[in-house]
């Protein structure tokens, strides 16, 4: 615990975090879908920050690309497209699962954090290479060690390009 | 030879199950040829059997699964060779029962009962524990077959419960199996499943030495199959509805199944857990002589008849078990003689329990009444029969349940006194079913049933005829078992390194000795 | 970011994941169950990128292999995207065929199969 | 004649039966109904009475040195344990022999007269002939296998026998409380064989004929001096088979309901041989009752209470047969006094008597019920000395014989069993004499024998009503006779039928005479096994016998010279308690057939309805197992939330077992 | 900057041509599909079975090679992978041979199925050669969302696209759990392989042992949820009976083998937390077995009886696993047979459950199976031969398997699991009865469709594979590379 000093990383860190819990939260207290969709998003470039303050510049761009840009505009289009929009298209009603979901979900934090947060609150200092998350070492790594999970992923995105025309194409037969 | 036995109705059973045949008289004919033939093989064994020996004879051994040391391992010995005849013979008279009686799909019938003849031979001959295992199952399916396809509207509860029951026994005995041969293979460094084998290991008593405390499970898990199957007070539950529910033939077969209990009881458990037999020979006995009264009372306020045999069939298991549990020569003998006696007389009065129901359409007693007079060959043959089950001397019911009770009577067993009670009850119920049946006013109303066709009477008569000849001359069927008695009853009581071993008799012929045990 | 200590990205991380688990069992529109369920996979995705960036030094001293553990956290990210991608156009287009097939999809009235 | 042709005795009533059972069919078939009873009758009476014969050959050649053992092919063979069918010819054997076959061929005659009419007639001689069949191999048996396959054999006949007419199902129930009354006898008797075995090889372990008289009568002699109470457990086993077959108290109630049989069934089975069966045994098995005092006592008091209990009951009954059923019970109450005090011939010698004279009297009674239609109560008869003269006249000899008139068969035998009782000392226990108070108690119901028996032929024969004019006529259930109507005069029976009663007669009269003091030299010439010999004699014994029999039968003549009293008649209300007491048995039978059969019954029921049912079907366990089911099913309630919350609850579950586990010795 | 040069890593071309084949055959599918004229789907069928033999051929050939790490150790080839793999094959290829009479009746003519289902395949085919958890991760999701379409593809169904959507959102929970514990693994020991986990755990190092706990149990409860291992496993039943049943068979089967194969070599690396991981598996497969086989007894829907009936040989092979722990490697002759025999048994009674589905309509009611041995004995007796292995029966190939895990536990101390199973084994045949029970209850109604040849060929394998399994164990087994 000594070893922690507030400087203006930490502050920044705090901010930023801040930031990212309150959104998270935002995404499950929010009934409007919309509502979730843009705080999720809010939480997604706030992941890229930080992302970028660990020095995992390449990732964090491509958070923001993939996450915000793509995956995000989808979810909208699709709550868009669903008219899922206001309120009352889903009326989330208030039940015993919310409070029990809300207490086992505290429990599951509490238990965990016990485990891996005390033991490692010491820890301040990082131990990689500060050039370790540029583009080029993504990209040496990815195509040389990485090669057969990129191949089954491009396996997986096949599935995924094929399994969604199946599900969303109008010819049932 | 034996593999031929076996083979033979499986076989038949099979190919006639699969066989695009349309007419039934061909089925049936198919059925009763293999059925004589292997009837015809079963008494070519008998009459070349070496009477005096222990020795497993006519053996067959070939490797199944090398690295377990599992074996196609069949013999006939003195413990084996009359039940394997007497279901032969029962199964002949159950195929001439169905050409006689099914009409629905014969067929298959006749496939299912060959299969089961197979079925239940192979379990008398097999040696190796799986092989046996396998056998013993498989005289599950037949009968499941038989009681879904033919039997009566509850069927379906009751070939459940049949299942059930016999299978929750023998999965046990599978883990005793296992265990058993894993503790063999441990002791030796070979894997066997082999009677003989693990016999061996366990005679010159380095087996258990090695694992005492495992001896006493492992010998209640064997024990509970059988005694499952055999049918044993508390584990009956499945007989009563089965025997109520199936066609008449499922009875009738079944009477030489369910010696697979005593004699599995005989084959495994006595040579193979002699400690543990000896513990809890006294208990074991204790359970017979509940089975044997408690099994009389339940049949005493039975209203369906094949449910009143299917108690009483409890009630006689009683005193087979009895006389096993004696540990006594005498017993011993009575025991094995009751399980051939009792399949026979069973047998009867089921075949003529089921020309009853033929004619009258119910098994319910309260149905029946004054058949005396429309049915008088039938009604003399179901009162020997009766007869011979009530335990008459002179005929074969008395001879093993005497000797039975005998031994346990030496052995110091104070429950015989009330096992002997049991005798009486027997008396009642049976009595009280002639009485319903056959006495009284006349209830028929119409056209009076007929008596028995000659090819009933036949099917009858032969049985009707071992009834007699058992009862009169027992010897002709506890000569060739006694000496294998001997053996294993040595098995159990001799000092560890004085205990006989399969396939090293010398074979000393059984001593008179007769102390009291326990 | 020397200062900040890795339990800060842990705690953030575990606390998204907690917060996207929570989600799951409180909400009944599918569309915002999957959103957090997308929350669950990103605070996965920055305790890798925080382990990657902490926690490689405990190993031993061999250079190749010390980066090869730096990148694997990363590669996992980058894998994670991925298969995010492909289970949002799959999970959506499920979500699709059932609005096209009930015009609803409360998560709630969805129980055809029980018992 | 060599005593191996003993075999021939034994298979003629066999050869009998096989012929009837088998060949009856064919030859009313051939011949037609009517002319096939006279060939099936005598086909019937022929081997008995040939036997009889043959039987009487033998025994001339039969001596006073060891018994002679005729030895057949084995039964039961096993190691160490075997039952050979072997006869033994021994007086006593041959005694039995010869009431068997010589009375018995008496009733088959007598019975092809009664049951002409019959449409069963072939049935009736094949049970018939099983049944002497049976006795005799009970008889003739040389070990105890042999007699239980008899005694079971004898059993079942009487079973078959009483159940004849089988339409009528009290008849049914009849036959079954008598084989099920007599298993109960041989519960005893079988574990009495087991306790012999087990003795028996103590002393001669080499042996295998553990059974055989010849084996186990020394050696149950060297086993038992010593030790009484092993002699008392055995007699007492044996004593409870014999007072099954014989009838004592409280194995008696079968017997009378045995009188559903036809009549010369109850004369031949119920009267002169079967139930006599126990008091063979009991002559056989002596040195067991020899060496334990206790049994012999048993043995002698059940033997007086029964006679006392049976004379008792008998006053109250108004069927003829039944009176003389309840007679036999007394009758062989007498005889296990006999044996009880330790003079077995006695008992063997009242065997003999009681089988000339209550064959005579059960004919004579069937003569009676032939000419009254079936009509068995002695209500409805009166006066009927006027028109069956012959069987009047036979019966009075049978009636006083057994009422102890002087010099007839009954007097001597009844005499030597009282005298052996009052003047023996072995039934003693503790310096009580029981078996002198038995003695008393003998002679005491002695007295009643001779009054109700006189209560009996006074109401059938005596008076001047003749009710049976007044009465209804009775329909009898099988109904293969017409009713007797009013103007019928009932007819004396045909020749078949008297000839037997006038054999009868005539044994029953000169029976004594003959055979008096012959019994004890004839059955045991070297004395008893274990005890000395019991005078038969006591003083002044002769004496109160006649005045006991005179007596009685005044008595009996004072109530009943004139006929009916009202207290006894139809109006069974205006009965005094104590003959309604007796009449049912003093509630004896009622009780202990509701205890055992009701009680029994409810006892199964419930057995079967809870443990049946429930534990040993399974069904508990099934019915919890599938409940559990159905709590699952109910938890699986199809709602992805529930079953997210489920997973997380396991979820959490893990890692705080995990969490836990890292402090609570982790490695 | 030269570090990250890392060397292309050695490539071993057999280890990954399997994986390869069944790849390229469902690209090869679909392209067929794509082009397809006529409007069956014959061509994809064959292209698809052709690929499938060849790539089972292909593990065929390197049943008894010895171990190959390659791909910077990402694919294992021994013969634990080699095996499971051909199951998964064989599983997938009898999945399409009697995949097209039911589709056609089912009147789903997506010919897109095909090289879905090869996908999946491909997908458990990466679970079972590999220690690496990033594969395992991959694998899981190629097999997952392969099988959430195909969950999903009778798209005029409720049920169907109900199932999708309960599979889709569980599975997606679960691979987050899966990803965490992955993320912990590596926090612990830098490295993505399970093998790390041994030598890092020995340290004691405390900021190390929390992670590799929470690790090991958040993996544990992913592949749990795969392997439908209860707490996990309510999404087990209403899948198995939403789903269209030739997808529902490689669900129970192929998929179940990837999960299981997972799943041990997880358990093979956590060896050294023994002492900690048993008494929660334990725990785990006592409930997997008695929830699986309890719940089905109350159950009226013929794939709903078999989705719990899955569950409980869940469990059973779980104490397969259980038992071997200390050294799975000798265990693995039951697990193998285990899973063997569970494939043919289970694929049969689908292929035959399949044959109700009739012009469109599909319900699986027990009562729909009536007439079944009336229509067609051959199918009824097949059923039956399937209940009877399912239930552990001889002469069938499922007896070996429970008999073989009976001695494993007994051999290995865990006499009480054993009797666990027996008990179990009784309340199971209560269920496979009904099943077996129904099919010769005989109506006259003429509901069944015309019999394809893909349906009686699968049976008849798969009766054969059972039958022969029995009797033909010792060459099978060594064939399978047993030593």
């Amino acid at each position: 615990m000594d070893a922690l000093k507030i400087t203006p990383e930490l502050l920044l860190f705090g901010a930023a975090a801040g930031l990212a819990a309150i959104a998270a939260v935002g995404v499950v207290a929010f009934n409007n879908a919309i509502r979730s969709a843009l705080c999720l998003v809010v939480n997604f470039f706030v992941l890229a920050f930080l992302y970028f303050t660990l020095n995992a510049e390449m990732l964090g761009v491509t958070q923001i690309v993939v996450y915000t840009g793509a995956i995000m505009v989808l979810f909208l289009f699709v709550i868009m497209l669903l008219n899922l929009g206001s309120p009352e298209a889903l009326e989330e009603k208030r039940d015993w699962k919310r409070p029990a979901g809300l207490a086992i979900g505290a429990l599951f934090f509490a238990t965990i954090g016990s485990q891996i947060l005390m033991p490692l609150m010491k820890i301040t200092t990082v131990s990689s290479r500060d050039d370790f998350g540029g583009p080029q070492a993504i990209g040496r790594t990815l195509f040389s060690q990485y090669a057969f999970p990129f191949e089954a992923v491009s396996v997986l995105l096949l599935i995924g390009i094929v399994g969604s025309i199946l599900l969303a194409k109008r010819r049932m037969s | 030879m034996l593999s031929m036995l076996v083979l033979l109705p499986i076989i038949a059973g099979i190919v006639l199950g699969l066989a695009p045949i349309k007419k039934a008289p061909v089925a049936a004919a198919i059925g009763i040829f293999v059925s004589l033939v292997t009837l015809g093989i079963g008494l070519a064994i008998l009459a070349g059997f070496q009477a005096d020996s222990a020795q497993l004879q006519l053996t067959e051994r070939f490797s199944w699964i090398a690295s377990l040391g599992i074996d196609y391992h069949l013999a006939v010995d003195g413990l084996s060779i009359w039940l394997v005849v007497l279901t032969g013979l029962l199964s002949a008279i159950a195929v001439g029962y169905g050409a006689l009686n099914i009409t629905s799909d014969l067929k298959r019938f006749m496939a299912c009962v060959l299969m089961l003849e197979g079925a239940i031979l192979g379990s008398f001959l097999s040696l190796d524990l799986v092989l046996f295992f396998t056998f013993f199952e498989l005289t599950l399916l037949p009968m499941w077959v038989m009681i879904t396809t033919w039997g009566g509207p509850n069927r379906a509860k009751a070939a459940v419960k049949f299942v059930a029951f016999t299978f929750g026994g023998s999965v046990f005995m599978l883990i005793g199996i296992f265990a058993l041969a894993y503790l063999h293979f441990n002791t030796t460094g070979r894997w066997s499943f082999d009677v003989i084998d693990i016999q061996g290991t366990v005679a010159n008593g380095t087996l258990w030495a090695k694992f005492p405390e495992a001896q006493s499970w492992i010998f209640w898990f064997f024990a509970v199959a059988f005694l499952v199957k055999a049918p044993c007070f508390p584990l009956h539950g499945w007989i009563s509805d089965t025997y109520a529910e199936s066609p008449i033939v499922g009875p009738i077969l079944s009477s030489a199944m369910v010696k697979l209990g005593s004699y599995g009881l005989l084959r495994f458990c006595l040579p193979l857990f002699p400690e543990a037999v000896k513990a809890n020979a006294s208990l074991l006995a204790g359970l017979a002589v509940v089975g044997i009264v408690y099994g009389a009372m339940i049949a005493a306020v039975q209203k369906d008849i094949r449910r009143l045999l299917a108690y009483s069939t409890v009630s006689h298991m009683g005193f087979v078990l009895l006389g096993i549990f004696s540990l006594t020569h005498i017993g011993m003998v009575g025991g094995a003689l009751q399980q051939i006696s009792h399949g026979v007389g069973a047998a009867l009065l089921f075949l003529l329990v089921g020309y009853l129901i033929k004619r009258k359409g119910t098994a319910d007693l309260r149905e029946f009444g004054g058949l005396k007079a429309s049915l008088p060959i039938l009604s003399t043959m179901f009162l020997i029969g009766m007869l011979g089950s009530v335990g008459l001397p002179g005929l074969n019911g008395f001879v093993g349940e005497f000797l039975s009770l005998l031994g346990a009577f030496q052995a110091g067993y104070i429950h015989v006194v009330v096992a002997a009670f049991g005798v009486v009850v027997a008396a009642v119920y049976l009595l009280y079913m002639f009485q319903q049946v056959f006495y009284g006013p006349s209830r028929e109303e119409g056209a009076a049933v007929k008596d028995l066709r000659a090819p009933e009477f036949v099917l009858a008569g032969i049985l009707l005829a071992l009834v007699v000849i058992g009862g009169l001359q027992p010897n002709l069927f506890t000569k060739q078992t006694e000496a294998s008695l001997g053996a294993v009853r040595g098995m159990v009581l001799e000092e560890v390194n004085r205990r006989p071993v399969y396939g090293k008799f010398p074979a000393p012929k059984p001593k008179p000795t007769m102390q009291v045990v326990g | 970011m020397n200062g900040v200590p890795l339990a800060g990205y842990l705690g953030l991380a575990l606390f998204m994941f907690s917060t996207g688990v929570v989600g799951v069992l409180v909400r009944r529109n599918p569309i915002v169950i999957f959103m957090c369920i997308e929350l669950m996979l990103n605070a996965v995705n920055l305790t890798f990128v925080a382990f990657a960036r902490y926690r490689v030094q405990a190993l031993p001293d061999d250079p190749v292999l010390a980066q090869s553990q730096t990148m694997a956290g990363q590669m996992m990210v980058v894998f994670v995207m991925a298969v995010a991608a492909a289970e949002v156009a799959v999970g959506l287009g499920i979500i699709m065929a059932i609005y096209r097939l009930r015009h609803n999809i409360d998560i709630d009235d969805m129980n055809i199969l029980k018992g | 004649m060599d005593s191996s042709a003993i075999w021939i005795v034994i298979a003629l009533p066999i050869l009998g039966f096989l012929v009837q059972s088998l060949g009856g069919g064919l030859i009313v078939k051939a011949v037609g109904e009517a002319k096939s009873k006279s060939i099936l009758g005598f086909l019937a009476v022929a081997p008995i009475a040939l036997a009889f014969i043959i039987g009487a050959m033998i025994t001339t050649k039969v001596g006073a040195g060891p018994a002679t053992v005729v030895t057949g092919p084995s039964w039961i063979q096993i190691a160490g344990f075997s039952i050979p069918f072997e006869w033994i010819v021994d007086p006593l054997s041959m005694t039995m022999v010869l009431i068997i076959t010589g009375i018995g061929s008496l009733i088959h005659l007598y019975a092809t007269g009664y049951m002409a009419k019959e449409k069963d007639y072939a049935r009736f001689f094949t049970y018939l002939n099983l049944f002497i069949a049976a006795m005799l191999i009970l008889v003739l048996g040389n070990n105890l296998a042999l007699l239980f396959m008899g005694w079971e054999g004898v059993g079942l006949c009487s079973y078959l026998l009483i159940g004849f007419w089988y339409k009528d199902t009290a008849n049914a129930r009849a036959a079954n409380k008598a084989f099920i009354v007599n298993r109960i006898g041989d519960w005893g008797l079988v574990l009495g064989l087991f306790l012999i075995v087990c003795v028996v090889l103590d002393v001669v372990p080499k042996e295998t004929r553990l059974l055989s008289y010849d084996v186990i009568l020394p050696a149950l002699k060297t086993a038992l001096v010593a030790k009484p109470a092993l002699a008392t457990s055995i007699g007492l086993l044996l004593f409870v088979g014999a007072a099954g077959k014989s009838a004592q108290f409280p194995l008696y109630v079968w017997l009378p309901d045995a009188m559903a049989g036809p009549t010369p069934v109850s004369a031949l089975i119920h009267a002169a041989t079967m139930v006599t069966s126990g008091v063979v045994l009991l002559n056989r098995m002596h040195v067991v009752f020899e060496c334990s005092p206790v049994a012999s006592v048993v043995v002698a008091c059940v033997g007086a209470f029964t006679a006392l209990y049976g004379a008792l009951i008998a006053f109250g009954q108004t069927d003829i047969k039944k009176i003389l059923a309840y007679s036999t019970v007394s009758q062989l109450g007498f005889m296990f006094i006999g044996c009880g005090v330790g003079a077995y011939w006695t008992g063997m010698f009242h065997v003999t008597t009681h089988a000339f004279f209550k064959a005579l009297l059960f004919l004579g009674a069937g003569a009676v019920i032939h000419a009254m239609a079936h009509d068995q109560d002695v209500r409805n008869y009166g006066g009927l000395s006027k028109y069956l003269k012959i069987t009047f006249a036979t019966m009075l000899v049978g009636f006083l014989a057994i009422a102890g008139f002087p010099f007839l068969s009954g007097f001597f035998s009844k005499e030597s069993i009282l005298g052996a009782a009052l003047s023996g000392n072995q039934a003693v226990i503790d310096g009580v004499n029981y078996g002198a108070i038995c003695g008393w108690v003998g002679l005491a119901v002695a007295f009643l024998t001779a009054a109700y028996m006189t209560r009996m032929m006074l109401l059938t024969f005596g008076g001047k009503t003749e009710r049976w004019r007044t009465i209804e006529p009775n329909h009898d259930a099988h109904g293969d006779h017409h009713g007797l109507d009013k103007d019928h005069k009932p007819h004396e029976v045909g020749a078949t039928m008297w000839v037997p009663l006038a054999v009868l007669a005539v044994l029953s009269a000169v029976g004594g005479l003959v055979l008096n003091g012959k019994f004890e030299e004839w059955l045991y010439p070297q004395g008893l096994a274990v005890l000395p010999k019991v005078a038969e004699h006591a003083s002044n014994l002769q004496m109160y016998s006649m005045i006991v029999a005179f007596g009685g039968m005044a008595f009996g003549a004072a109530i009943y010279w004139r006929g009916l009293p009202a207290s006894q008649g139809w109006d069974e209300t205006k009965w005094s308690s104590i003959r309604l007491a007796q009449r049912d048995q003093f509630g004896f039978d009622s009780l202990t057939t509701d205890l055992s059969v009701t009680g029994g019954a409810e006892l199964s029921k419930f057995l079967d309805s809870t443990v049946e049912h429930t534990v040993t079907s399974g069904r508990a366990l099934a019915s919890a197992t599938s409940g559990a089911g159905g709590v699952m099913k109910f938890l699986q309630t199809g709602f992805v939330r529930w079953y997210a919350m489920v997973m997380l609850i396991g979820v959490v579950a893990f890692i705080g077992y995990f969490a836990l586990a890292i402090h609570g010795g982790a490695n | 900057m030269d570090a990250f040069n890392f060397p292309i890593p050695s490539i071993e071309v057999a280890a990954v041509l399997p994986m390869a084949i069944v790849a390229l055959t469902g690209v090869l599918a679909l392209v067929t599909e794509i082009l397809k004229k006529k409007k069956t789907n014959d061509r994809v069928i064959t292209v698809t079975l052709v690929g499938l033999i060849v790539a089972a051929i292909s593990l065929g050939l390197q049943l008894a090679e010895p171990r190959i790490d390659t791909l910077n150790d990402m694919v294992i080839r021994d013969r634990f992978s080699v095996c499971t793999q051909l199951f998964i094959v064989i599983s997938a290829a009898i999945a399409v041979l009697f995949s097209d009479g039911y589709l056609r009746e089912k009147r789903i003519s997506f010919g897109e199925f095909y090289p879905l289902i090869t996908w999946a395949s491909v997908g458990a085919m990466m679970m079972t050669a590999t220690t690496n958890l990033l594969i395992v991760f991959l694998g899981v999701e190629v097999l997952s969302v392969a099988l959430y379409v195909l969950a999903g593809l009778s798209r005029r169904e409720e049920k169907s696209e109900e199932s999708a959507m309960k599979y889709f959102l569980l599975g997606a929970f679960a691979s987050g759990f899966l990803l965490y514990g992955i993320a912990m693994v590596y926090g612990a020991t830098g490295s993505l392989n399970l093998e790390s986990i041994a030598g890092v755990w020995v340290r004691h190092d405390p900021t190390q042992q929390g992670l590799i706990l929470m690790g090991v149990a958040l993996l544990l409860i992913g592949l749990g949820f795969k392997s439908s291992l209860v707490p996990f496993h309510q999404w087990t039943p209403d899948v198995y009976q939403g789903a269209p049943t030739n997808v529902t068979a490689f669900m129970a089967t192929g998929a179940k083998v990837g999960a299981f194969a997972a799943l041990y070599r997880f358990l093979d690396s956590v060896t050294a937390l023994g002492s900690i991981v048993l008494p929660l598996l334990c725990t785990v497969a006592v409930l997997t077995i008695v929830v699986g086989n309890v719940a089905a007894l109350k159950q009226q829907d013929i794939k709903r009886i078999l989705g719990y009936s899955s569950i409980s040989h869940a469990g059973y092979v779980l104490v397969a696993m259980i038992v071997n722990f200390k050294s799975l490697a000798n265990g693995m002759d039951t697990v193998l047979w285990y899973l063997i025999s569970y494939v043919v048994m289970s694929m049969g009674a689908f292929a035959v459950v399949s044959f109700i589905a009739s012009s469109g309509k599909e319900s699986t009611k027990l009562a729909d199976l009536n007439g079944l041995a009336k229509r067609s004995p051959f199918l009824a007796w097949s059923l039956l031969i399937f209940m009877l292995s399912l239930a552990g029966f001889p002469p069938t190939a499922g007896f070996w398997g429970k008999a073989f895990i009976l001695r494993d536990a007994y051999v290995h101390g865990y006499l009480w699991l054993a009797v666990v199973i027996a008990l179990n084994s009784i309340v199971s045949v209560f269920y496979y009865y009904k099943i077996a029970a129904a099919a010769f209850v005989s109506t006259d109604q003429e509901r069944f469709p015309k019999m394809s040849k893909g349906l009686v060929g699968a049976c008849t394998i798969c009766v054969a594979a059972i039958l022969g399994g029995f009797v033909f164990f010792q060459p099978i087994i060594s064939f399978l590379g047993s030593r």
